[in-house]
């Protein structure tokens, strides 16, 4: 019992968080601060993190093997917390984060995220991934004024309800055919279940499967829904559902086909079915994506369209670690994680600070750099960044994920990697270009909370630092789960 | 009693319970008057002429008691099967089966609490 | 034999319960009468016994007008959602530990389940009318009727908690000694006050406060349409009734060891003063208002329901009491 | 067999469902349609559950979940449909189309 | 820290001084970007003299960076050999004199200042690099600030230049860092050491054949050769005139040095297998740069093409893969590098004056402008490879080494030569002789102006009179690659 506390206390701390904040907005009153309960949810999170610290190299196993932890799971769950918590700071200067709800949304998201990361039972890996949507589904609808606000919420509540109805469906055949929930187990029954003449239900759970985690990763042709949400949603929220909800979605992904078919027994339908259907979606992502991102005016429509395209090289990365062709796969992977959160956390700080409540397009940027020319220049870095340009941490992790692909022999997929990451450059240096070379006439400087501004020297910072010297983050990995 | 036969059972009190308003309909029909008129057909509004559509908006209360039912509802799923093999549960596991009862339910007084301070249970 | 008593078992219990029916409405109105120191029905037969009868012929042999505007497929089908649950419920009801017609093991949850289905009968029933009032008078009983459902359900977790089963005969039998109305007190309480309510009685009768509403959901239908939304209310009263005897009094059993009285006799009595109970309630409260009908509900009954629950697994581990829960 | 049966009926009501999510303009229509789907499912779990290759109960926790999370779902996807239908006062789903590029 | 390492921090620290200054002080920031270049030239000079002629890789400093896996470390490894010394020496010459002539640049000097020395920085990078990772990063970061110099400070059509240079040279990059990673993945390492001793002689496989394609495409589209040639024009004519003084004199060598780096001296066989096709992309360069340049009807336009014309020559002394030829392709990076500096300056200064670079408003300068036209003739001579200039050592090397190999496409880029000639005299004398255009001013240049450009005439004669101050250091370097070739 007690043992079975300690092990789950990340989870639990968020918990009580989450009631603190629940009984903190019920005993406050209707017109007094909420910085208070920001306060409580970052406490919270922070401590979170440390107890997922604190638990270091030891394996985890709860719920007959449908809660499991280990230090690479723990890895990524530092990764979802680090997310949150640069989003709940940068919501203290946020007009939403007014009401209690928003921190406590936040929270259970988190928790949805955390527990889908160490869920290994298809029940537990549903309702924590619907724990996370669900969340997700209000907080995009946070802002109540906001025609805009609503409507994504409610293309993200349809297209997110048929995306769960698609990835229940699948998961039902797997469980019909192996007779089992458990992961664990069910990749050991799966090769029995695919002499069993069956093996056209399991295709169809399959990709049935990857249509919902294609949804939630936003990977082409199942992403409809990203531009449209980013767009709508307020920009924190953006923010986490760009960085932590992917990484969740990423992470549910290898979860689930890292250890169905990652084992010995089925090496033919891995190579015959699951890369080929993961290359395609990898190389549609990459190609609509960043071809889309293009024609964006609207600056959150354009990330959106950028972060499908990265989704585009992340599962690269993810076929890496399911070819198991290199050691490197999962540290690739995870360095792109990093690499993306940094960069992606503070172009959307930016962005908040520059458009406050306007509609952010393009001219927004106009000026910047005579504004305000150090939160140009922080906005330039991340978009290079992004890019993947050498020195900052956004190419380390290219070169990574290229290595990796290398070394599987991948190579077409990795020369359309970089074709569209050039492709790429056009529409970060638009961007860069409009901060520096358009001129604006308001003239006044912008104005940066200390959260903002915080969570963007941060970002940058670690953008940095893990572009010139990589080893930091390498090593940290490598040393944490090997 | 096998589990087929109960549902049988229950399939034929399906069956009378139908059968009845229609037999007592179509025997009704025999014995009724029938004289259609205009004014008969037309919809009751105090005695004076219908005005607008009928198929209003509905005050958003509906839909917030409709949402608290469901929660409250969904809810009872989990109570029941806790409650029917608690004292199983108790044995096996100790007071941690009703630990964890007492924070699902903790949650969701909490989170009545919450919607009446919100005033979402005023009847405005 | 077996096979014909399957058969026959459920049309006889129809009629048992449309006899019931037939006099309980008269029962109603003369215990009403009765306590309001009036004298109730006495024209038609003697003691007006041929009251309910005189009125269901009137009912019948009346024209059946359907509004031009409605939705005509759903009005003719609202009536029977509405009546069909309520009988269906019986199927599962222990009378005596001979006269049940099928043990289901999830009886309870099988009768809130389908009891449930009514409101959508209702509403329904209100919507297809195209009528203002028919469809405010809908929306309202559905939204009491879903309120009250809450606390109704979680009342009885209690019952669950200490039998340890969903099955109705369970609960019988396992209140040979104590009948759960004195452990389950709280849960009784939320238990009669929801039902009362479930059932659109006064004083929670809005749904067909003829002074607000004119008539309720129900004010387009005429004759025997109409006939079947009283029917379906009088065939709960039964249901309800027999459901509160199997729940908190006991069911068949006994009080003080007088079992020289059969099981069913036993029944009946407690049945019967479940229903009279009923009318007392009926003739005695007023109507109370719609803002304190619904914040009664969430804001009283739903937490004291609660509370219930915890308070029983609570006192399961208090030593001499354990025996009761 | 009855296997084949049921999972015949769960695919053509989740096929329904998606052509309704597809097809239908009505928001309302729309949750109905998703909520269809999730039924589709919960239909296979059961009938895996009782008729499978391996019948056991952990398809019918698993329904148990899935209700929950469609009831959940269908909150929230309401909640937010209310309030979108006071901004724009209409529950035609092609009308809410101001997010653009 | 290393002496080539303090070489690398010098221009960082220049930038980091001068963000203290506040923006207007535009007089400060010159000074500073003066000085930190200048700092960078005199310790490049320094290094001259240590360095030991004869030796392989010197002043070499390796630090293990960061590894992946159980591939080998990538390493920040740099070091001098006598093919990257004169390189280096081109550079901070160019850069330090490229800083003189940003007097040009009259507004956000902070900007220009900084991005410019980060610019050096990434140039002094890419020739001191030896590790592939590392020559990427540096050739990435002459990417970005090249974008914003052009981009800011260029002419009408800035953007369009600037991004024609950021989609060609990022598409390049791609290649590059395909090709890097795909060496890294299948020899294991990406130190320029190690992979010397890795890579068998006979290597010569479709994989290292499709990487090293790729690498020279990347190394092509720098230089450029034909096909890639259109952002360089661009670029050539809306960049700032001390921008493109980097340009041409520094960035496109870049392209030659990793041929020669990464080309020849890695994968011999393999150059020495395209070589007829790059003497023919040579020519191509060589005869369509120099008939465009005659058709042009403005000044930098006619450089433009004239770059093109003479990077053919390089490609050409590439071409020839043996020790003369290199060397001719060494020198003419080099000599190209000072006379295209040279040249953009005297553009810039030109520009300054008569606010027009078409030839048809120049006309007549050599008699108000007599020591600007006197240093243009020097520089148009030494373009067209005026015997005693750098322009003749190199491409008489050049050709010399085609003649060897293929001795049919020498005697056509002969022909390149004469046409040199002809645009460059035409160029010369419609701006310097022939009628004086009236509207605009005609001051000659200040000793500001002549002072850093008689430095340079200074370099390019004494190249061309004592061309061994180069190619002693060279020679042993190349004598070791084509050994290695030959072996």
């Amino acid at each position: 019992m007690k043992q079975m506390a300690m092990d789950l206390s990340p989870e639990w701390i968020l918990l009580v968080g989450i009631a603190l904040i629940l009984i903190g907005e019920i005993l406050l009153r209707e017109n007094s601060s909420r910085f208070i309960l920001g306060l409580i949810a970052g406490l919270t999170v922070t401590a979170s993190g440390l107890f997922v610290i604190l638990q270091g190299k030891e394996v985890i196993s709860l719920f007959s093997d449908s809660y499991v932890s280990d230090p690479l799971i723990r890895s990524i769950k530092l990764l979802l917390i680090v997310g949150t918590l640069l989003v709940v700071i940068l919501s203290f200067s946020e007009k939403l984060a007014a009401k209690g709800e928003y921190y406590l949304l936040l929270l259970s998201a988190l928790l949805g995220a955390m527990t889908l990361v160490s869920a290994a039972e298809l029940v537990m890996l549903f309702v924590s991934l619907e724990l996370l949507s669900l969340s997700a589904y209000v907080l995009v609808g946070m802002h109540q004024e906001r025609l805009a606000s609503s409507e994504a919420a409610w293309k993200y509540v349809v297209y997110g309800g048929a995306s769960s109805a698609f990835l229940l469906y699948g998961m039902s055949f797997f469980y019909g055919l192996t007779g089992t929930t458990s992961l664990t187990e069910m990749s050991g029954n799966l090769a029995v279940a695919f002499t069993n003449n069956n093996e056209m239900l399991l295709y169809l759970g399959f990709f049935l499967i990857l249509v919902g985690i294609g949804f939630k990763i936003a990977a082409v042709p199942f992403h409809m829904w990203a531009p449209d949400i980013y767009q709508g949603a307020p920009t924190t929220i953006t923010t986490f559902l760009a960085v932590v909800s992917k990484i969740a979605g990423f992470a549910f992904m290898l979860r689930f086909l890292g250890s169905l078919f990652g084992t010995q027994g089925i090496q033919s339908v891995l190579h015959g079915v699951v890369i080929p259907a993961l290359l395609v979606l990898s190389i549609l992502s990459m190609i609509v994506g960043n071809v889309i991102a293009l024609k964006q005016f609207h600056l959150k429509r354009m990330l959106a369209y950028s972060s499908i395209g990265h989704a585009g090289y992340m599962i690269i990365a993810i076929i890496t670690i399911l070819l198991g062709g290199e050691s490197v796969a999962y540290s690739s992977l995870y360095y792109y994680f990093v690499a993306y959160l940094l960069a992606s956390t503070g172009t959307f700080a930016i962005l908040q600070v520059v458009a406050q409540d306007k509609s952010p397009d393009r001219r927004v940027l106009s000026g910047l750099h005579k504004r305000s020319p150090l939160l140009a220049f922080c906005l330039s870095v991340f978009l290079l960044s992004l890019a993947g340009i050498p020195f900052t941490a956004g190419f380390i992790g290219k070169l990574t994920i290229l290595v990796g692909a290398f070394g599987n022999s991948l190579f077409w997929v990795a020369g359309i990697m970089l074709l569209t990451t050039v492709i790429s450059y056009y529409y970060y240096f638009r961007l860069i270009r409009q901060m520096y070379w358009q001129e604006d006439e308001k003239a006044e400087k912008e104005r940066v909370s200390w959260s903002a501004g915080f969570v963007i020297a941060l970002t940058l910072i670690g953008t940095f630092l893990f572009g010139i010297m990589p080893q930091i983050l390498l090593q940290g990995i490598g040393s944490w789960f090997m | 009693m096998p589990i087929s036969k109960s549902f049988l059972i229950i399939g034929i009190f399906f069956l009378v319970a139908v059968l009845l308003p229609i037999a007592a309909l179509t025997l009704g029909r025999f014995l009724r008057a029938s004289k259609p008129s205009e004014e008969k057909a037309t919809t009751y509004e105090s005695g004076v002429n219908p005005i607008g559509g009928s198929w209003v908006q509905f005050h958003v209360r509906y839909y917030l008691y409709a949402l608290l039912f469901v929660i409250f509802d969904v809810e009872a799923i989990y109570l029941f099967p806790w409650a029917a093999s608690y004292d199983v549960l108790r044995s096996e596991i100790g007071l941690g089966i009703l630990l964890e009862m007492g924070l699902f339910l903790g949650f969701l007084i909490l989170g009545l609490i919450y919607a009446w301070k919100k005033k979402v249970l005023e009847w405005k | 034999m077996n096979t014909l008593l399957l058969y026959l078992g459920p049309v006889i219990l129809l009629l048992i319960v449309l006899g019931f029916v037939t006099y309980a409405i008269l029962a109603e109105r003369k215990v009403i009468g009765w306590i309001q120191g009036r004298i109730g029905p006495n024209q038609v037969g003697p003691w007006g016994l041929l009251q309910t009868v005189a009125d269901i012929v009137k009912l019948l042999i009346k024209e059946d007008t359907i509004p031009k505007n409605a939705d005509k497929t759903l009005f003719k089908l609202s009536p029977i959602i509405a009546f069909v649950p309520a009988f269906v419920v019986l199927a599962v009801m222990p009378f005596s530990s001979q006269i049940q017609f099928t043990d289901i093991g999830v009886g309870l949850l099988y009768y809130m389940a389908i009891s449930s289905i009514t409101t959508i009968g209702i509403l329904i029933g209100g919507w297809a009318s195209n009528n203002k009032y028919a469809l405010l008078g809908g929306m309202r009983s559905a939204a009491q009727m879903i309120s009250y459902e809450i606390p109704l359900v979680m009342s009885v977790v209690g019952i669950v908690l200490t039998v340890g089963s969903l099955n109705l005969n369970d609960i019988v039998e396992a209140q040979q000694k104590t009948w759960f109305i004195f452990p389950q007190i709280i849960g009784f309480v939320v238990f009669i006050i929801s039902s009362v309510s479930e059932l659109n009685r006064t004083p929670f009768d809005l749904p067909e406060a003829e002074s607000e509403l004119v008539a309720g959901y129900h004010v387009e239908y005429s004759g025997f349409r109409f006939a079947f939304f009283m029917l379906a209310e009088y065939v709960y009263i039964f249901a309800m009734s027999s459901l509160t005897t199997v729940l908190f009094l006991g069911g068949w059993n006994a009080p003080f060891g007088f079992t020289f009285l059969p099981g069913i006799v036993w029944f009946i009595i407690k049945f019967s003063v479940v229903v009279f109970f009923l009318y007392w309630v009926r003739a005695t409260m007023p109507r109370i208002r719609v803002d304190q009908l619904m914040q009664f509900a969430w804001k009283v009954l739903l937490p004291v329901a609660l509370a219930n629950i915890i308070l029983t697994t609570l006192l399961k581990e208090v030593p001499f009491l354990t025996h009761y829960y | 067999m009855y296997l084949t049966s049921y999972l015949a009926l769960a695919a053509i009501l989740f096929c329904i469902g998606l052509y309704g999510v597809l097809t239908k303009r009505n928001a309302v229509m729309l949750l109905f349609s998703v909520e269809l789907m999730l039924n589709a499912v919960n239909l296979n779990l059961v009938a895996f559950s009782r008729l499978g290759f391996f019948p056991n109960i952990e398809g019918q926790i698993f329904t148990f979940f899935t209700i929950t999370v469609a009831a959940a779902e269908a909150a929230v996807g309401l909640a937010i449909l209310i309030a979108l239908y006071r901004k724009k006062e209409t529950a035609e789903a092609d009308q809410y189309n101001s997010l653009k590029g | 820290m290393g002496i080539l390492s303090i070489l690398l921090c010098v221009p960082l620290v220049g930038v980091l001084v001068l963000q203290f200054f506040p923006k207007r002080k535009f007089s400060a920031h010159r000074v500073i970007a003066n000085l930190t270049t200048f700092v960078t030239l005199i310790l490049t000079i320094y290094l001259y003299f240590p360095f030991q002629t004869g030796q392989e890789m010197q002043f070499v400093e390796k630090v293990s960076w960061f590894t992946f896996g159980s591939f080998e470390p990538i390493s920040y490894s740099i070091g001098l050999d006598g093919l990257s010394l004169p390189l280096l020496m081109l550079t901070t010459l160019v850069s330090f004199i490229g800083s003189i002539a940003s007097i040009y640049i009259k507004e956000r000097t902070k900007q220009y200042y900084s991005l410019f020395l980060l610019l050096e920085v990434g140039t002094i990078g890419v020739f001191l690099a030896t590790n592939l990772v590392l020559f990427f990063f540096f050739f990435e970061l002459t990417l970005i600030t090249m974008f914003f110099l052009i981009g800011i400070w260029g002419y009408s059509k800035k953007e369009r230049a600037a991004y024609q240079f950021l989609i060609y040279n990022g598409l390049g990059s791609a290649f590059l860092l395909i090709g890097i990673v795909g060496i890294y993945v299948y020899f294991g390492s990406v130190d320029y050491d190690s992979l010397m001793k890795v890579i068998p002689i006979s290597s010569f496989n479709p994989f290292t054949w499709t990487l090293l394609t790729l690498l020279l495409v990347a190394f092509a589209i720098k230089l450029p050769i034909f096909p890639f040639h259109r952002w360089m024009l661009l670029v050539h004519v809306q960049a700032p005139p001390s921008v493109v003084m980097i340009h041409a004199g520094i960035l496109l060598k870049m392209g030659a040095y990793g041929m020669l780096r990464f080309g020849v001296s890695l994968f011999p066989d393999y150059m020495e297998y395209i070589s007829t096709l790059l003497a023919v992309f040579g020519l191509i360069n060589l005869l369509y740069g120099a008939i465009l340049a005659f058709a042009q009807q403005e000044l930098k336009s006619v450089l433009a093409y004239s770059s093109i014309s003479h990077m053919g020559i390089i490609l050409l002394g590439i071409a020839a893969a043996n020790q003369v030829g290199l060397q001719g392709a060494v020198l003419q990076s080099i000599s190209h590098g000072l006379l295209s500096a040279l040249f953009f300056f005297l553009v810039g200064a030109l520009y300054e004056r008569t606010k027009s670079t078409q030839l048809e408003n120049l006309g007549g300068l050599a008699k108000s402008m007599p020591i600007y036209s006197g240093i243009l003739m020097v520089a148009s001579l030494g373009l067209l490879g005026l015997p005693g200039l750098s322009g003749f050592v190199s491409e008489f090397f050049s050709l010399l080494g085609l003649f060897e190999r293929h001795p049919i496409y020498a005697s056509v880029g002969t022909l390149g030569l004469i046409l040199a000639a002809v645009y460059t005299l035409r160029a010369l004398l419609s701006v310097s002789f022939g009628e004086q255009k009236k509207s605009i001013s005609h001051q000659d240049i200040a000793w500001k102006e002549w002072l850093p450009m008689f430095f340079l005439v200074v370099t390019i004669v004494g190249i061309g009179v004592y061309p061994d101050l180069i190619s002693s250091t060279l020679n042993h370097t190349l004598e070791t690659i084509v050994s290695d070739w030959r072996g």
